[in-house]
């Protein structure tokens, strides 16, 4: 390929992926954010695949597309009646958290395009050494990470589990409306 | 001009910001959720980005970026939950209503 | 025998586990006072056993922790160190030297002597026990305070004296007056204590030992240059800085001006509490650190005047001088008796002003004859209030008056007490207050010159002047206090029907009049004491006969003008009915009274007035002006905490951004580019 | 072959959480409170385990087991056998014992990743793997809905720390090309010296950090999560898991950043005092218990970061020894004084200070209990505090942190003001209702134990010295052997 083409390549992937991220923090439907978070994912994960990193590319589509997205959108239809349409879907704090965020955002763009990283990309290996070499590394130097990474997601399992179950006995109805803070 | 390493990071740092502009704005939590995953999604760029750029040989990166995936997965799973219960007991589903403790 | 000195303040600290236990237990709490007694008695018998002679003074340590143990610092190439060296020790010791012996006595016998009282005096008490346990707690935390020989066991005895005395006062916790004279009073002098921590800490860091004599030694070697003072100091400030941050602990528990505003609402506590605190624990505490570390008070760089001296001696007058002109207006009998007390503690500080051996021995003198007189006087105003307790309010003088013939025993011993207080002649009080106008003036260049390193000359003048003239009001106030309490008429039916206290509670206060009239003459006008104190070597003489009558014509004076100004107070005049010329006589007495009142007593009175108003409005106010500061700013800060949680996500990545920012600014400050300006610089550049 | 020996302690508690669960699944409870003591007796097993284990560094230095990780683990494992054995009383009632003490078991174990990385690629698993846990544990009281509000916030500020942290983590990763902290080292000895890009990744990594032991301003979430929390778990998390953050910040700064350390230095110092000021100024104005520990817990961070930054300037050693020996004392005294408070709400249904009215009246033993963690808290001797807090500031001192030492000094005593107010209301204030507070056996039990070690370290803290001295000295060779060129000043040409 040549430079031109993976320059517009990188570009169109760069609009795929913040285009729909600003989309997804400023669209009012909370259920259009979460369609939105889908372009912007594929866009990273369009990423992974000119940084040759194979095997994310597929990870990516499956566990953020295939599982969290999925999560998100279900969990936002089950409780999307309680949203009143004419709600501000923002707080106060726009105002506050715009300049704060861009001044990370900034903060850290400036230091990173500025410091002299070593030069140029190395060729990297096929899909298949690369997958091969991951997967002996989770088996070998990097065992206690992904064996922890494994107890994580079991806590994580029990927690939900816990957490999601509905309790023996729902408090009153009533009980429930009268919240601080409920009526915007 | 050929892609560089530091494009990448740009693009990495701005989706951060957005990222974070997304779960300190929005009311809603599981948009929340969302600005967190946007985050995440941010760091996990950078370590590829690092790792095809400057340590190919190497499996940190790769093995930090599974650990991401994980704890994206985990955080997911377990924050909808989170977000299930404040529903049960306020009502609501946004974050800036369960404000009773403080002080 | 020796080594049992060990178990001074132990045997104490066992007795109050003991009497804790009943307490909790709620059984048998009347056999509380029995081990406390017993535990008080038996350390004061190990103390006598052990009365230090010629040779080194009884003492016995044992290596309890090493503070800075680390093999790693250890290990370590050797490197700038800013203080505390690698394996600094503490080593618990008790020691009985001479100053410590006599503290060992004061405490126990005055402990003893108001444990028995109290057997009488809060026999209808709820927590009888609980009582007890604390008395003996505070006894023990005495006991490790004056039998310590590090700075770090006196610390730590310090610190539960502050304990002890927040538990004592706030004993009747019922009263919301009595909580809060209990916070006040621990508050008040931890602000006191921070100086005195950071003293030690500023002392051990350079000695790089907790021990006196180690603190000592390093001390002289600052002064004489031989040993340099790493840090923030030099040599010169750590001079000055480390006794005057020791007096800041001094001040607070002593109750020195203008921290002194605890004592009188720690009256708040039962009345034998009162005793002990004011004569034996925690007052005495601060004058008995600065006599114990007056060395570096008096040592200076090169053996010049001391500074930190002046300091105290001019402390040490002014509140003399003030609490003798409050305690001119007070009703409250026994806030008479807690200004006496914070003006005859300035007057001990005034003494150890003197500096050296000689202020030494001059402060702690009084300290030992004022701690039998004002428990004395304190027991006895604990015995007039238990016999008026159903009165509305039984601590105010004006309800008393005709008590010297219900209660003889009471009324003769609070007069001896008292006249002790006012120095009257060949009395305890008059020989140490002698002693320490003479220290003071002999210092100013009358009766004879002292040589050594001391206060400047216009200082002590200037402070023994205002010496003798707080002698005259202390024997104002006190002929004042004795009238309106005993002489003349009742002047309430609980006054009239009073009856004398058990003997339980009179027979401490006849063992407390004793020594109140003999304490002085046998220590044989503090040259015997100072023998003694100075380990056999002969105390310098102060013996001067014109000061003495001075001095006793000063508190006779004031005791007559008292007489004059209060005997006819108390009820109607009983000269009005003899015959007319001696009656005339009268009147002109009258007149001279009448003058008197107009002038001195009523400018005095009208000047105590003012600086009692001063120390309410001003002093006080200030400390709750502080205390409302930090309540609003914090019921300012806290409403910014609102409970929202995305709120609280901003300041988190905030923080984040401003460690950045942070470290750039730093990076600028010392010279290297930060993010910031590197940033800048590279979009020049593109 | 990798000798695995050291990691058995950690094999046997996420075993022993697997066990609870399935014990409770099966029904094997013949006894109600059988799985909280099988959690605290594993835990102490484990605590005998370790120490037994040999030292050792594994995968090229990723994970350290040494006295200094077993000495914090020891931390974590009491805390955790005190905090099981206090919940063992409520198990009837709790509505997932057997997920309760696995979750906390699971967090136990983060924890102690944590104390052991030695890359940043173990310390955020381990971080992150306690903090997950404890996202549950936190809404575990589900039918409460301040424990749901608390669950959310901390939720939220959770992933946005863990989210700064993992972008802190790939911006040292990018810089070193590894997160081994030998291999950041060697960026140190680069050219420069300290690249200005890992300021970044170091503020990131330390807002992730900050969150874990609560200092300003990473320390929002701590007062309302500790409040909504069940009581037991904010005794879990306002000590384990605060230490556990110090154990991983120490460890960070020392050996990954030692080279630099007039660099983090004036960060840490800022934090400190930050949090010393905030904490004790918040903490005079709360009226709910749970609240104004929270705010002393702050505080108490920032005594701690006193040591800290006092390790920067000279060696390190006593500022190690120091925070290994604060926390452990601190771990007891803390979990005592919540446990107090949860005893009290439990019965009362308040979380108010004024609740404890007249406890002593109701309940002398507890009352005189909360009376010595409140003085121990306040740093009074001879209790265990004062000693902590004298080796933390001394660490100050010796690391010429003098202002920040005053201003602690100064700070302890505005902080007996609020934990005098509450010995207030224990001892002087007169309780509206007279009936005797009931106190089961389990949790009797545990606080004579928080009781005994508060003491039992003021009176007599030499053998928590030697703990701590041993630490410094394992963290001190740890760090030795790496190249002295390293440092800035010793590169110059």
């Amino acid at each position: 390929m040549s430079t031109l083409a993976v320059m517009g390549a990188f570009l169109a992937l760069t609009v795929l992926t913040l285009f729909p991220a600003i989309m997804v923090i400023s669209t009012r439907n909370v259920l259009h954010a979460g369609f939105w978070l889908l372009p912007c994912l594929i866009g990273v994960a369009g990423l992974y695949a000119m940084l040759d990193a194979h095997f994310f590319v597929v990870a990516q589509v499956l566990v953020y597309i295939g599982a969290i997205l999925v999560l998100i959108l279900f969990s936002l239809m089950l409780t999307r009646d309680v949203m009143n349409p004419k709600a501000p879907q923002h707080n106060g704090l726009v105002g506050v958290a715009v300049p704060i965020c861009a001044t990370m955002s900034a903060i850290c763009a400036l230091l990173l395009a500025r410091h002299p990283w070593p030069a140029g990309p190395v060729a990297a290996a096929g899909a298949q050494d690369q997958t091969v070499a991951l997967g002996r590394a989770l088996i070998g130097t990097y065992a206690l990470p992904f064996e922890a990474a494994s107890v994580l997601l079991l806590a994580a399992l029990v927690g939900a589990i816990v957490l999601a179950k509905a309790p023996q006995s729902e408090p009153p109805a009533a009980e429930r409306i009268e919240c601080p803070g409920g009526e915007k | 001009m050929t892609v560089g390493l530091s494009h990448y990071l740009i693009l990495g740092a701005a989706l951060f910001g957005l990222g974070a502009l997304a779960a300190i704005t929005r009311r809603n939590a599981v948009a929340v959720l969302m600005g967190v995953e946007l985050m995440l999604n941010a760091a996990n760029l950078n370590f590829l980005a690092f790792w095809r750029y400057l340590t190919p040989q190497g499996m940190e990166a790769q093995v930090f970026v599974i650990i991401g995936f994980t704890v994206a997965a985990a955080e997911a799973a377990l924050g909808l939950a989170v977000v299930l219960n404040l529903y049960r007991d306020f009502g609501t589903v946004n974050v800036d209503e369960a404000s009773g403790l403080k002080g | 025998m020796t080594s049992a000195i060990g178990l001074i303040p132990i045997l104490p600290v066992a007795a109050a586990a003991v009497a804790g236990a009943l307490a909790i237990t709620r059984k048998a709490e009347k056999a509380a006072p029995l081990f406390t007694l017993a535990a008080t008695l038996a350390a004061c018998a190990l103390a006598l056993m052990n009365m230090p002679g010629a040779g080194p003074a009884p003492h016995v340590a044992a290596p309890w922790v090493n503070l800075i143990p680390t093999d790693a610092a250890l290990a370590a190439p050797p490197g700038p160190t800013h203080g505390l060296p690698p394996g600094l020790s503490v080593v618990v010791g008790v020691t009985l030297d001479p100053l410590s012996w006599i503290m060992v006595l004061v405490v126990c016998s005055v402990s003893a002597l108001v444990q028995i009282y109290s057997i009488g005096y809060m026999a209808a008490e709820k927590g009888y026990a609980r009582y007890y346990c604390y008395l003996a707690l505070f006894t023990a935390s005495m006991l490790g305070l004056v039998t310590a020989d590090n700075l770090f066991q006196l610390y730590v005895g310090w610190e539960l004296v502050g304990i002890c005395s927040y538990l004592l006062i706030g004993f009747w916790w019922f009263k919301p007056s009595a909580a809060n004279a209990a916070k006040k009073a621990f508050v008040v002098t931890r602000f006191g204590d921070v100086g005195f921590m950071l003293g030690v800490l500023l002392l051990v860091s350079v000695a790089q030992s907790f021990k006196f004599t180690d603190v000592f030694t390093a001390y002289q070697a600052v002064a004489d240059g031989s040993l340099a003072v790493h840090g923030l100091f030099s040599a010169q400030t750590f001079l000055w800085l480390a006794p005057l941050l020791l007096l800041c602990g001094a001040i607070g528990k002593s109750a020195q001006f203008p921290l002194h505003v605890w004592l009188p609402d720690a009256m708040e506590g039962p009345t034998p509490v009162s005793a002990l605190i004011h004569a034996a624990t925690m007052v005495a505490a601060g004058v008995y650190m600065v006599a114990r570390l007056i060395l570096l008070f008096t040592v200076q760089a090169g053996g010049g005047a001391g500074a930190a001296l002046d300091v105290v001696m001019i402390l040490g007058a002014v509140t003399a001088l003030i609490a003798a002109t409050i305690a001119l207006v007070q009703v409250d009998i026994k806030k008479v008796m807690a200004y006496s007390t914070i003006s005859q503690l300035g007057y001990m500080m005034v003494g150890l002003g003197v500096g050296g051996a000689t202020g030494q021995v001059a402060g702690m003198f009084h300290l030992v004859t004022h701690a039998c007189f004002k428990a004395l006087l304190f027991l006895t105003a604990g015995s007039v209030i238990h016999a008026l307790h159903h009165a509305k309010d039984p601590n105010d003088m004006r309800g008393m008056g005709g008590l010297m013939r219900r209660m003889p025993h009471t009324a003769i011993t609070c007069g001896i007490g008292v006249l002790a207080l006012a120095g009257f002649p060949l009395l305890s009080g008059f020989w140490s207050k002698d002693a320490i106008l003479a220290v003071a003036l002999q210092r100013a260049g009358l009766f004879g010159h002292a040589a050594g390193a001391g206060p400047h000359a216009q200082v002590a003048l200037a402070c023994g002047v205002a010496g003798l003239v707080a002698a005259f009001l202390t024997a104002v106030y006190s002929a004042r206090m004795w009238l309106m309490t005993f002489w003349g008429k009742p002047r309430s039916d609980e006054a009239a029907h009073a009856h004398e206290s058990p003997a339980v509670m009179t027979l401490p206060l006849w063992a407390l009049a004793i020594p109140s009239v003999v304490a002085g003459f046998l220590l044989a006008r503090g040259e015997r004491f100072a023998t003694f104190v100075l380990g056999g070597e002969a105390g310098p003489s102060h013996e001067n006969l014109a000061l003495s009558i001075a001095a006793s014509a000063i508190a006779l004076a004031g005791l007559g003008l008292g007489a004059l100004l209060y005997a006819r107070c108390p009820a109607v005049d009983p000269v009005t009915r003899l015959p007319r010329p001696v009656y005339a006589l009268f009147s002109n007495l009258w007149y001279v009274d009448a003058f008197w009142s107009a002038g001195v007593a009523r400018g005095s009175l009208a000047f105590g007035r003012a600086v009692a108003w001063f120390d309410r409005n001003v002093i006080d106010a200030s400390m709750h002006g502080v205390a409302w500061l930090v309540q609003q700013a914090a019921q300012g800060m806290r409403r910014s905490v609102s409970g929202q949680t995305q709120a609280y996500a901003v300041v988190l990545v905030a923080g984040a951004v401003a460690v950045v920012v942070l470290m750039t600014l730093y990076e600028q400050a010392v010279g290297s580019p930060g993010p910031a300006a590197a940033a800048a610089g590279w979009m020049v550049r593109r | 072959m990798i000798d695995l020996r050291p990691l058995i302690p950690h094999c046997l508690i996420v075993g022993l959480g697997i066990l609870v669960v399935l014990l409770d699944a099966l029904r094997v409870r013949r006894n109600a409170c059988c799985l909280g003591f099988v959690t605290a007796l594993g835990a102490v097993a484990a605590i005998a385990l370790d120490w037994m284990g040999p030292d050792a560094r594994l995968w090229a230095g990723q994970i350290v087991a040494d006295p200094y990780s077993r000495a914090f683990d020891t931390i974590f494992l009491a805390v955790l056998a005190v905090v099981a054995l206090a919940s063992a009383s409520d198990e009837p009632h709790i509505a997932f014992a057997g997920e309760y003490y696995a979750l906390l078991c699971f967090a136990t174990v983060g924890l102690m990743f944590t104390a052991s990385a030695g890359s940043l690629l173990i310390l955020y698993v381990g971080i992150e793997l306690s903090t997950i846990c404890l996202m549950a544990l936190v809404g575990f009281a589900k039918r409460d809905r301040r424990s749901s509000e608390a669950a959310v916030k901390f939720f939220v500020l959770g992933s946005v720390g863990s989210a700064l942290m993992l972008y802190g983590c790939s911006i040292v990763f990018g810089l070193a090309g590894g997160t081994e902290y030998g291999k950041v080292l060697g960026v140190l000895s680069g050219v420069g010296g300290f690249p200005i890009v890992l300021w970044l990744g170091f503020a990131c990594v330390m807002a992730g950090l900050g969150f874990k032991i609560a200092a300003v301003p990473f320390h929002m979430w701590a007062p309302d999560v500790y409040q909504g929390a069940p009581t037991t778990i904010t005794a879990f998390m306002s000590t384990a898991s605060k230490v556990g953050g110090f154990a991983a910040l120490l460890r960070f700064l020392l050996v990954a950043l030692g080279a630099a350390p007039d660099r983090w230095a004036p960060v840490i110092v800022a934090l400190s005092a930050a949090s010393i000021v905030l904490g004790n100024l918040l903490a005079v104005a709360q009226t709910n218990l749970k609240r104004m520990l929270a705010y002393s817990g702050i505080t108490q961070a920032g005594y701690l970061l006193v040591a800290v930054a006092g390790a920067s300037a000279a060696d390190s050693g006593l500022a190690v020894g120091a925070v290994v020996m604060y926390g452990m004392l601190y771990g007891f005294m803390n979990v005592g004084a919540f446990l107090v408070a949860q005893v009290i709400e439990d019965h009362t249904g308040s979380g108010e200070i004024t609740a404890l009215k007249g406890l002593h009246k109701r309940q002398p033993l507890l009352a005189l209990a909360m009376l010595l963690f409140l003085f121990s808290l306040g740093g009074i001797p001879p209790l265990a505090g004062f000693v902590g807090k004298l080796y933390l500031f001394a660490a100050g001192w010796e690391g010429g942190r003098f202002a920040l030492v005053g201003l602690g000094a100064v700070a302890s005593v505005v902080a007996l003001y609020y934990y005098l107010m509450v010995a207030l209301q224990v001892y002087i204030k007169d309780p509206d209702d007279d009936t005797r507070i009931p106190v089961s056996r389990q949790v009797s039990l545990a606080v004579a134990v928080c009781v005994v070690a508060t003491l039992a370290i003021g009176v007599y803290p030499r053998p928590l010295v030697r703990l701590g001295d041993r630490a410094a000295t394992a963290l001190h060779a740890y760090a030795a052997p790496r190249p002295q060129s390293a440092l800035p000043s010793a590169q110059k040409p």
